[in-house]
């Protein structure tokens, strides 16, 4: 029941996006129609729930018996370049239809904040393994839903008369504000 | 039984039904102007020269390939002149102008007698022989229509007295004055064919024709009356298909690729016509109403001058703002009143000033009670923003070609969009493009 | 423009004015978001940032000839990694109010894309000092949007600025400002008017 | 003679964008009505002033963008009435001056005007009301009737009767309390075709069925908070609503399932402002799901593909 509520959790009411910033570039950059915006969505999911597991591993496994945790950091931004890069790779062989659905949106995951963010939190939280890897992908279930509802308000609006400064990364951010506040609705629905 | 399609709207003008009441009279004017291309296909050529004398019923333009049909001369009188005029279009097509000296003069007739015993191989070429094509507006030659592809087979006969349009009530006045007429239309139709089901739909706010064809339909066989909901556009040929037969017309095709074929009841008392005494088309009934004085019920010889009926009709009551053939719905507007009426015009409907005057085109509300409206199933808002960012491709993905032009949809905004106008340019484009793409090839 | 020597003055002033990386390239939205719920927050993301960026704005520069071309971006991101680390533990050690609130958004500077960017766009292809300034200006420019972000959700959220009461005690705080949705608001609105009154501007120098 | 040439249909529904406004302003009358018996004097301060705000926010923004003003198509009344409707009657001025302001400047106006909203602005201005001021949101219903009430415990909690529900014999926002006079709007609205009665229907019937399986009598479910004069007026807004049948079916089982839900687990005590604001979010997505049938397309399609 636990970790129903945790998946529910990270989708709704600890979404990424509304609720702590993380993966904003390409929430905004990335969102202007549903297609591209479900393949990035998709894209991360499959990188942040391999990046959650590996620096899990390492920190558990590497860091923290060596005290190296200073260096944390360093080494998860590492293993999620290495991570996106073998990803690319074996997509690219064994997965091409995959690939080039997805392909492009691969090396731009690498400077995601929300992949090297959700390492960093599983390990501030102090998760275990599987909390580590459920964060990791329902909290990037959560970016996809947050993106794939952005693109299909933007896609609406493309033909509205937005004023001209607004046009772009303001109004983008405005309707992610009023996304966020309509998202307020499910605070308190989880309670951990 | 099902008696309505999905969508539509109820055009309040039409439901007032200002000419119920009001029986066909006659009217013959003393000049007629006569169009060659009164039907889709290719104009007829004249076969009559200034100064000729015609009867009534003589041929005056002979048909040109295969959607060609004759035409023949209205009114027994004087040739004045064979020459190209501006039609309704603003294109120029040849027109025979004849001064009628009302001796009402008719060419030989050759009757087939009644239309349960002719022969059915006879039936066909009396309809090309007489003229006859669509009388409901659409104009498309009757006998290419009745001319079933090898491998298509038709079941079903369907004669549209729906009426759905505003304004027009000829064909109500049709069915109760010559009810029997519209059944032998029918019939020679179905037997031309060896069709077994003929079905005749009418809309329920018509119940003194629909008694009418009731009784005369009493006794003949495979035809019966199926009584509609009132609703526009009932007498789409699509929406009539999908009531009376519960079968669509499959997108791209026609009626006949589901084994139907839709006729007016207009031009089912022409077949009798055509079939019984052997009469091409030299009349048809048309309804004149709104701005003028007296709204009639006319048979009108075909050409007769937009001015002259009204004249007959007391004239305008007020000044006229727009003058259409045709419904309100899908009606076409007048440049002048100095246009002869032709073989599909149904009605001429005259608006005041402040009738005429369309409404300037608000922000889209997105109510969607154009989504709810349209007959067909397609989305006009979304349709009209690729239109109005002149996107053609993306309006055909958003199945513009499937709009029949019914203008539910832009009648039922609220915020008076323009969006039929804006389908029928979208389609023009698409048309015209593909037609570019086919010559290219 | 490697050939020709920047004018320093002018990279120095291009990052807070013409290419102020938050308020006209829109880049690094994620701690311009998270962090500036209060005046005092925003300038120190600010500062670690513009520390980063000097940093690792010197250090790219300096070695822009030795490192190979095709591991440039993973070089440059352990460089702006190292200097993140240290920012880390200096402020864990001196500033720990404040390490508490930026909470993960300061390793997190590693992934800001202005950092890489400038590293890419500036000084991969520059000397030293200009480089330097380069990261100063845009450093410069980041804390100044943040602090003024920050300003205002503080001021409307909190009634104060800095943590000093401004609009005193009758002021009933809206609190939306300081949740998530009050910062894409403020953010929004504000580009929003920036880009009206530049676009204006440019209207009048026509 | 000149003749006005132009393409059909020569004719056009009676009902404009501002005749529809009309009716929804109209519908909206028997709640004010009950607002101000219940709450007395201060409720209809604050709809006049949340209404005055509205159409003073429109207007000024429209002059200043130089835009065509568009204040006479009475949308922004109906925001600025909603938004009185949907608060305690007890709620400041300057709060209501904020809310229409937000309403129409942030959520309408800068999205490009009517119809190109993507949030319902009455609402939207709701929630940010309801995050701002949480405590002036959530309280302050002793007023009028109500005056000597001891407590002004959340109206979902009061175990009211049924009948106190139905008459609105119970605290609550202003205009969602009387439950007959909104169902009174609701049988406006429908008769004369301004809105469709399947998103109301659809929307409450889930909620109750929802509400049931979870153990909350379905009647109280349909009769309590502001889930009547959510789905009403609210849900039924045409700009943010979706297009198509199927989508809206949809879009009002997602209301009513969301709003269940939040009342039964979420902080908030009524759920239904944002069960719609995030419907009206998911909206667009639901349009594009193809369902919607085109005449004539079944086998076209199967052949196709």
């Amino acid at each position: 029941m636990n970790v129903i509520l945790f998946m529910i959790s990270c989708i709704l009411t600890n979404n990424f996006i509304f609720n702590k910033f993380l993966g904003c570039c390409p929430f905004l950059g990335v969102s202007s129609k549903v297609e591209t915006a479900a393949s990035m969505g998709i894209a991360v999911t499959f990188v942040m729930t391999i990046a959650s597991l590996f620096a899990w591993m390492v920190n558990a496994w590497v860091l923290v018996p060596l005290q190296l945790e200073y260096m944390q950091t360093i080494a998860f931004i590492l293993i999620i370049a290495g991570l996106v890069q073998f990803v690319e790779m074996f997509m690219k062989k064994s997965m091409p239809a995959l690939y080039s659905a997805l392909g492009i949106y691969l090396p731009l995951i690498t400077t995601n904040c929300a992949v090297l963010g959700v390492a960093t939190l599983n390990v501030k939280e102090g998760y275990n393994l599987l909390f580590s890897v459920l964060n990791g992908t329902f909290s990037a279930l959560g970016f996809l839903l947050a993106i794939v509802l952005m693109a299909g308000v933007r896609e609406r609006l493309e033909s509205s008369k937005i004023p001209k400064c607004m046009k772009g990364f303001p109004i983008s951010l405005v309707i992610a504000g009023l996304m966020a506040m309509a998202f307020m609705g499910f605070n308190g629905l989880v309670k951990l | 039984m099902k008696t309505t399609f999905r969508g539509g709207v109820h055009p309040a003008h039409g439901s007032k039904r200002p000419t119920q009441a009001l029986a066909i009279r006659d009217f013959v004017s003393d000049t007629v102007q006569i169009f060659m291309n009164m039907h889709i296909g290719a104009p007829s050529k004249p076969c009559v020269k200034k100064g000729d004398h015609v009867k009534v019923g003589q041929v005056i333009g002979e048909p040109v390939g295969g959607l060609g049909i004759p035409v023949h001369a209205s009114v027994s009188g004087e040739v004045v002149a064979v020459d190209a005029i501006a039609g309704l279009t603003g294109d120029m097509a040849q027109c025979v102008t004849i001064k009628n000296d009302f001796q009402d003069e008719w060419e030989e007739l050759h009757p087939l007698g009644n239309v349960e015993k002719v022969d059915p191989a006879l039936i066909l070429p009396a309809i090309k022989a007489a003229g006859i094509c669509g009388m409901g507006g659409a104009s498309f030659p009757t006998h290419v229509k009745l001319s079933i592809a090898p491998g298509k087979k038709c079941e079903y006969i369907l004669a549209n007295g729906a009426e759905c349009e505003t304004h027009i009530t000829c064909d109500d006045r049709l069915m109760q004055e010559n009810a029997t007429r519209v059944v032998d239309g029918l019939r020679a139709a179905m037997r031309a064919l060896n069709v077994s089901q003929g079905i005749i739909g009418i809309e329920d706010n018509k119940p003194a024709a629909i008694a009418a064809m009731e009784k005369a339909c009493q006794g003949r066989e495979g035809v019966r009356v199926q009584v509609l909901k009132t609703k526009y556009p009932q007498g789409g040929e699509k929406q009539l298909i999908k009531v009376l037969t519960g079968r669509e017309v499959p997108s791209g095709g026609l009626p006949i690729d589901c084994g139907c074929v839709v006729l007016n009841v207009g031009t089912c008392a022409a077949i009798a016509d055509a079939v019984i005494d052997g009469k091409p088309v030299v009349e048809r009934v048309c309804t004149v109403t709104g701005a003028v004085r007296s709204p009639a019920n006319l048979r009108l010889r075909i050409g007769t001058i937009t001015e002259d009926i009204i004249g007959e009709c007391g004239g305008f009551s007020t000044e006229p703002g727009k003058i259409f053939f045709g419904g309100a719905m899908t009606g076409m507007c007048l440049p002048n009143d100095q246009l002869p009426m032709t073989k599909s015009t149904n009605g001429i409907v005259a608006f005041t000033r402040e009738e005429a005057v369309s409404a300037e085109e608000d922000p889209c509300i997105r109510c969607s009670k154009c989504v709810d409206a349209c007959p067909i199933g397609l989305n006009p808002y979304d349709m009209k923003i690729s239109a109005d960012a002149e996107d053609w491709d993306a309006c055909k993905k958003k199945h513009v070609m499937d709009c029949m032009l019914c203008g539910a949809c832009a009648f039922i905004c609220p915020a008076r969009r323009w969006l039929t106008p804006s389908f029928k340019i979208a389609k023009q484009k698409i048309a015209e493009k593909a037609k570019k793409e086919a010559a290219a090839k | 423009m490697s050939d020709k020597k920047p004018n320093v003055g002018k990279v120095f002033l291009n990052g807070i004015i013409n290419e102020n990386p938050t308020f006209r390239l829109v880049l690094g939205t994620c701690p311009t978001l998270a962090v500036t719920t209060s005046a005092i927050n925003g300038l120190g993301m600010g500062a670690a940032a513009t520390f980063v960026l000097l940093g690792s704005n010197v250090v790219i520069s300096a070695l822009r000839k030795v490192i190979p071309d095709k591991v440039r971006i993973p070089a440059f991101i352990v460089v702006i990694c190292m200097f993140v680390t240290i920012i880390q533990l200096v402020m864990q050690a001196f500033l720990p109010s404040l390490y508490e609130a930026l909470g993960i958004f300061l390793p997190l500077i590693v992934v800001n894309c202005i950092i890489l960017g400038r590293a890419e766009a500036f000084a991969s292809k520059n000397p030293v000092v200009a480089s330097a300034f380069d990261g100063l200006g845009m450093g410069v420019g980041f804390t100044l949007a943040l602090t003024l972000i920050g300003c205002i959700r503080e001021l409307l959220g909190n009634g104060s600025v800095f943590g000093i009461n401004i609009l005193g005690a009758s002021y009933q705080p809206m609190l939306l400002m300081i949740l998530p949705a009050g910062g894409f608001l403020v953010f929004g609105t504000l580009l929003g008017i920036i880009n009206a009154l530049t676009n204006r501007k440019k209207g009048d120098a026509k | 003679m000149s003749l006005i040439l132009s393409s059909a249909p020569h004719v056009r529904s009676k009902d404009n964008t501002q005749r529809l406004m009309l009716n929804v302003i109209i519908a909206l009358l028997p709640c004010v009505a009950a607002g101000i018996w219940y709450f007395g004097w201060q409720a209809a301060l604050v709809v006049a002033v949340s209404t005055a705000s509205a159409v003073a926010a429109e207007f000024v923004w429209q002059k200043l963008a130089r835009q065509k003003v568009r204040v006479y198509d009475l949308s922004a009344v109906v925001t600025g009435l909603l938004l009185g409707l949907i608060v305690p009657p007890s709620a400041p001025w300057w709060m209501m001056v904020i809310g229409s302001v937000f309403a129409i400047v942030i959520v309408k106006q800068l999205f490009g005007g009517i119809g190109d909203n993507f949030l319902n602005p009455a609402l939207a201005a709701r929630a940010l009301l309801l995050a701002s001021w949480p405590a002036l949101m959530t309280s302050g219903y002793n007023l009028g009737k109500f005056a000597d009430a001891t407590s002004a415990a959340t109206p979902l909690l009061s175990g009211a009767s049924c009948m106190d529900l139905l008459l609105g014999n119970v605290t609550g926002s202003i205009g969602e309390t009387c439950k007959i006079a909104i169902l009174l709007g609701f049988a406006y609205l429908v008769l004369t075709h301004t809105i469709r009665w399947e998103i109301p229907v659809l929307a409450l019937a889930t909620a109750a069925l929802l509400g049931w399986i979870l153990g909350t009598d379905p009647l109280t479910t349909v009769l309590s908070g502001g889930l009547l004069f959510g789905a009403v007026f609210m849900a039924t807004d045409y700009v943010t609503s979706p297009m198509n049948w199927e989508a809206r079916a949809m879009y009002a089982v997602g209301v009513g399932v969301i709003t269940v839900l939040i009342r039964k687990y979420g902080s908030y005590p009524e759920g239904v402002t944002y069960a719609i604001l995030l419907m009206n979010i998911a909206g667009p997505l639901f349009d594009r799901i193809p369902v919607h049938r085109i005449y004539g397309h079944t086998k076209a399609k199967k052949e196709g593909k």
